[in-house]
C-alpha cells in the first residue's frame, strides 16, 4: 500500500518536535476527523534555517509532515510557499489515492505556519492570508474518500 | 521480523486443515451438481445434506430451516430485505440498533431510500441495547427486529433471549446477525424465539464465500437471489458445494469446543487487557468488561490514530485492526465507538486484538511487550499529546 | 459398470488441477482479509488484483469494471435488478427473452411483482432472438435489456453484436448472461457495446460459488449486496479469496485455448449428432445447427420421456440432462424448448449433452452405441409410440 520511502518517513520520521521559540506556527486539521498537523518553524532573513512538526494522524500524515520538513528546511520563504501537496507526495513516491488527502494537511500546515511568521513580522494582514484547502477528511469529498 | 502473531480473527479465521480435508474431493472427483439426478449430483447432493444436518444441530434448529448463501452479508440481506418486502402489507416499520454490522445498516439505509422506516436504537457506554427500547419501538408498522447476537468490534453480547421474547410476544420477526457468536457461545435459534439468522464460515476456521441463513418454519420472506430451484427454491445459484462441506465441518469442529475456547480465549483476553492497561497510561476498554466475546479486546488509545498503530504493529509481525477512519478510507471512525459515546478523536486511538485457537500465551505478551514504545513514540509525534502535557505541567 | 462419462458440462464441471493448486494456498497460510492493511491482508488483495485483471483481460474490459460475485445467478440479479431500480427516474420497462437462465427470468418476474414491465421477447425455431424485435421493444422508459451470449440448454448463441449496437444507439444500457459462452467463444466487452455481462467460474474449469459482473465504467445501478466496502464500495462482504484466485486462474486458462476447445468439442459435438441421429428414428436436433456453442447437443427423442433416459445412461456410467419437467420437478418441461415451439410431449423428451475438454471420441462412441437400446427399451413401453407404430401400420 504505501512505498518504501513512506515507511521510512513513518519509521524514522524527521524533524518531530517542537521549536519553543519559533518564529511562525501552523496548525491545521482537526481531530474529529482525525488528522491534526502542528509545524514550528524559525526564519532567518528569508531562510527558514529550522523547522519541526507534531502530527496526529494515519502514516501518510506522518510520512508527509515528516518529507514537508526535509524540503523546506534551508528554503527561502517563497521557495517553500511553492511546494505543493503533490511535490511532497511524488518525493515520497506516491501515495495510496485515499491518502492523498493527508499531504494537503502538510501542505495547509507549511503555508500556515509561513503565514504566521509573516504576520507576526507585520508583512501581512489577516485579510491577506490565504485560505487554506477545504480540509478533505471532514468535508465530505466523497471521490478522495473511496478512491 | 519473521515473527507473526495473527490477532484479528475477527475479521477472517484460515481454514483449519481438517476442514480443507474435507473440502477438497469436492473441487475435483465429487465435483457434481446437486440438482443433477445422476451419480455425481446424487454424491454431491448427499454432502450438502449433511453439512445442513452440521449446521441445524449447531444451532438447535430443523435441517429443514437452513439455507446456505455466500456469506453473513447475503445472509444479512436477504432477511432484512426479504423480511422487509414480504411484510410490507402489513407495515414498513424496521427495529435495529446503532451498532449493527454495515450488512444490517446499508441494508436498513437502502430500505429507507425506498420508503422504509427504521429505528436504529441506541445502545449504552457498553455497547448494549436494552430491550425495553426494542418493546417501545415496536408499532403495528413493525415488520422485522434485527440485532446482533454479538458485535464485531467491542464484542458486547446482546440481551437477545429478552428481545427474542418482547418479538415473539408481539408477533414480529426477530432476525439475529450471529456472525461473530458462532463458536463462542451457545446458540439455540428455539429457545432464544429467533425466527432468521445469520452465520459466515470464514469466522470460525471455515471457508470464505459460503454463509447460511436460518429461516424459522412459516417465515415469510421475499427470496433474494431468484433463478433457479435450488436450495428448496428459495435460494438460487448452483450449489458451492465444497464451500458448503468446509461450512458444515468448520461449524461442527467450532461448536464442538465452545467451553474450551471460551476458557482459553477469555484466559488472554484478560491477560492481554490487563498487561496493556498496566502499562500503558490514558487507555480505555471498549465495550462491557464482561458480558463480551472472550476472544475480542478492544481499547482506544488516547492522542494518537489506529491506522499509524497498526503499521507499527505490522512491522513487528502483529495483525490488528483499527476504528480509525484513516484505516477503513471512510470519513468517519467506526460508527459502534462513536455510538457507546467516545468522541471522535478517541475513537480514531482504537486498536482492536482479536484472538483464535492458535493464539498462545507468548502471543499475548510479546503485544505487551512491544505495544508501549510503540504508542510511546506515536505520542511523542502528537499534537495532542503535547498539548496534555503541557496541560498536567500547568497543573 | 465401472466406465464414468461426463456430458454435462453446462450443468457444472469440475476444477482443474492447476486451478485448485493455486487456490491452495488461500484457505491456509494466505488467509487474510483483503481489507486489512497489515501484511497477511496485503498479500490478498494483491492475489485478488491480479485475478481481476485476468478476469478483465479475458473479456476486453478495464480491471476496474470487474466485480466478484458469488456466481452467475448473483451477477443476474445484481445487473436487472440494480439497472432496474437506478433507472426508476427514467421508467420501469426491461427487454429480455423468453429463452433467458432463471436467473434472469425469475429475477424479471419478481420486479414485474414490484411494479416494473418486462417485454420477454420470442426466439424463432432455432432459438434466435431476431435484433428488430429488440428495436421495435424499445420505448422511452425501458432502462435495460438484457439478452444471453449464448443458451444453456439448446446452445443457441445469439447475435449481441448487433443488440449491443441497437442498445448503444438508443442509449439503453445492455447487459449480457455470458455465463455458457466463456471459454467457447471470443468475447470483447468493448466492439460488442455489452453494458453488463455475467459470468461465473464453475462453467469453466474454475470453482462453484464464485462469478463476476462485469460493469462499464458509468452505467449506474444500485448496489445488491449492501454492507462493507468491498469491491471499491459496489459489493460487499469478505472476498472469496481462493474462488476469486481460482476464477483467475481458470477464465485465463479457459481463453487461452479457445481455438483449440472449439476444434476439439466441434468435432465431437457433430460426430455425437451425426451418430445418434443416423441410428435413432423420430430425433431432432433443438437449437441452431452451426450458430451453436462447439460443446452442445441437444436432442428430442419423441414418445418418450427425459428422465428414464437420464436414469438409464446413469446405468451406464453416462452423466446427461433433459428438459423434462419430470426432471426438474417443475410441472412445466423446459421453457427454452416450448419457445421454440416444440410441443410438451416433444420437450419432455430432450436430452442434453454437453461436452468437455476431458471427453473422447470413445465416449462420445460408447454413447452412440448404448443410447439406441435404451430409447428402444423406452419407446416399447411408451403407448405414445404403439399408437404411432399402429398409424404408420395403417398406412
Ligand atoms: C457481525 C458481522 N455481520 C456480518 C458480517 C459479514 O460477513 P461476510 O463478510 O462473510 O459477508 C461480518 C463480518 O464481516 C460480521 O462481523
Ligand atoms: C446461462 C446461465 N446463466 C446463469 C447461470 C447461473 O449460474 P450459477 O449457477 O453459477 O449461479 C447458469 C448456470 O447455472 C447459466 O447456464
Ligand atoms: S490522517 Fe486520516 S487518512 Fe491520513
Ligand atoms: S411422470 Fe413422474 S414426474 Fe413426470
Amino acid at each position: 500500500m504505501y512505498s518504501q520511502k513512506v515507511m521510512d518517513h513513518f519509521t524514522n520520521p524527521r524533524n518531530v518536535g517542537e521549536i519553543p521559540d519559533a518564529d511562525g506556527v501552523g496548525e491545521v486539521g482537526n481531530p474529529r476527523c482525525g488528522d491534526i498537523m502542528k509545524i514550528f518553524i524559525k526564519v532567518d532573513g528569508d531562510i527558514i534555517t529550522d523547522v519541526k512538526f507534531q502530527t496526529f494522524g494515519c502514516a501518510a500524515a506522518i510520512a508527509t509532515s515528516s518529507m514537508a520538513t526535509e524540503l523546506i528546511k534551508g528554503k527561502t520563504l517563497d521557495e517553500a510557499l511553492a511546494i505543493t501537496n503533490k511535490t511532497v507526495a511524488d518525493a515520497l513516491d506516491g501515495l495510496p489515492a485515499i491518502k492523498m488527502h493527508c499531504s494537503v494537511l502538510a501542505e495547509d500546515g507549511l503555508r500556515a505556519a509561513i503565514e504566521d511568521y509573516k504576520r507576526k513580522m507585520g508583512l501581512i494582514t489577516e485579510d491577506e492570508m490565504a485560505k487554506p484547502h477545504e480540509h478533505i477528511h471532514d468535508c465530505a469529498d466523497d471521490e478522495a474518500a473511496n478512491g | 521480523m519473521d515473527r507473526k502473531i495473527y490477532m484479528d480473527h475477527a475479521a477472517t479465521t484460515y481454514v483449519k486443515p481438517e476442514v480443507l480435508d474435507e473440502m477438497l474431493p469436492y473441487f475435483t472427483d465429487k465435483f457434481g451438481n446437486p440438482s443433477s439426478i445422476y451419480f455425481y449430483g446424487r454424491e454431491a447432493k448427499e454432502a450438502i445434506e449433511m453439512a445442513r444436518e452440521k449446521v441445524a444441530v449447531a444451532i438447535g434448529a430443523e435441517p429443514s430451516g437452513i439455507y446456505f448463501t455466500s456469506g453473513g452479508t447475503e445472509s444479512d440481506n436477504w432477511a432484512i430485505k426479504g423480511a422487509a418486502f414480504a411484510g410490507k402489507k402489513k407495515g414498513n416499520h424496521i427495529i435495529t440498533s446503532a451498532i449493527e454490522h454495515h450488512a444490517v445498516l446499508h441494508t436498513c439505509q437502502y430500505l429507507e431510500k425506498l420508503g422504509f422506516e427504521v429505528t436504529y436504537l441506541p445502545v449504552d457506554q457498553y455497547g448494549l441495547i436494552n430491550p425495553d427500547d426494542v418493546r417501545r419501538a415496536i408499532t403495528d408498522k413493525t415488520v422485522l427486529i434485527s440485532i446482533m447476537t454479538a458485535n464485531n468490534e467491542i464484542g458486547t453480547i446482546e440481551p437477545i433471549s429478552e428481545i427474542g421474547k418482547i418479538a415473539r410476544e408481539q408477533g414480529v420477526y426477530f432476525h439475529t446477525d450471529a456472525v461473530q457468536a458462532i463458536g463462542s457461545m451457545d446458540i439455540d435459534v428455539k429457545s432464544l424465539n429467533v425466527d432468521m439468522l445469520s452465520l459466515s464460515g470464514h469466522k470460525f476456521y471455515g471457508p470464505k464465500g459460503i454463509g447460511a441463513l436460518y429461516i424459522k418454519k412459516g417465515v415469510k420472506i421475499d427470496q433474494f437471489m431468484h433463478g433457479g430451484a435450488q436450495e428448496r427454491n428459495r435460494r438460487a445459484s448452483t450449489e458451492n458445494v465444497p464451500g458448503i462441506i468446509g461450512l458444515g465441518k468448520a461449524i461442527e469442529l467450532a461448536t464442538a469446543t465452545i467451553p474450551q475456547r471460551r476458557e482459553h480465549l477469555t484466559r488472554l483476553r484478560d491477560r492481554l487487557i490487563k498487561g496493556i492497561m498496566d502499562k500503558i497510561p490514558f487507555v480505555r476498554l471498549n465495550g462491557h468488561p464482561t458480558e463480551r466475546l472472550p476472544g475480542n479486546v478492544n481499547l482506544s488509545f488516547e492522542f494518537i490514530e489506529g491506522e499509524s498503530m497498526l503499521l507499527s504493529l505490522d512491522l513487528k509481525g502483529v495483525a490488528a485492526s483499527s476504528g480509525s477512519a484513516c484505516t477503513s478510507g471512510s470519513l468517519d471512525p467506526s460508527h459502534v465507538l462513536l455510538a457507546i459515546g467516545l468522541p471522535h478523536e478517541v475513537a480514531h486511538g482504537s486498536l482492536r486484538l482479536t484472538l483464535g485457537d492458535d493464539n498462545t500465551e507468548e502471543d499475548v505478551d510479546y503485544v505487551i511487550e512491544i505495544l508501549p514504545d510503540i504508542v510511546e513514540r506515536l505520542r511523542q509525534m502528537s499534537p495532542l499529546f503535547a498539548e496534555r502535557e503541557g496541560e498536567l505541567k500547568n497543573v
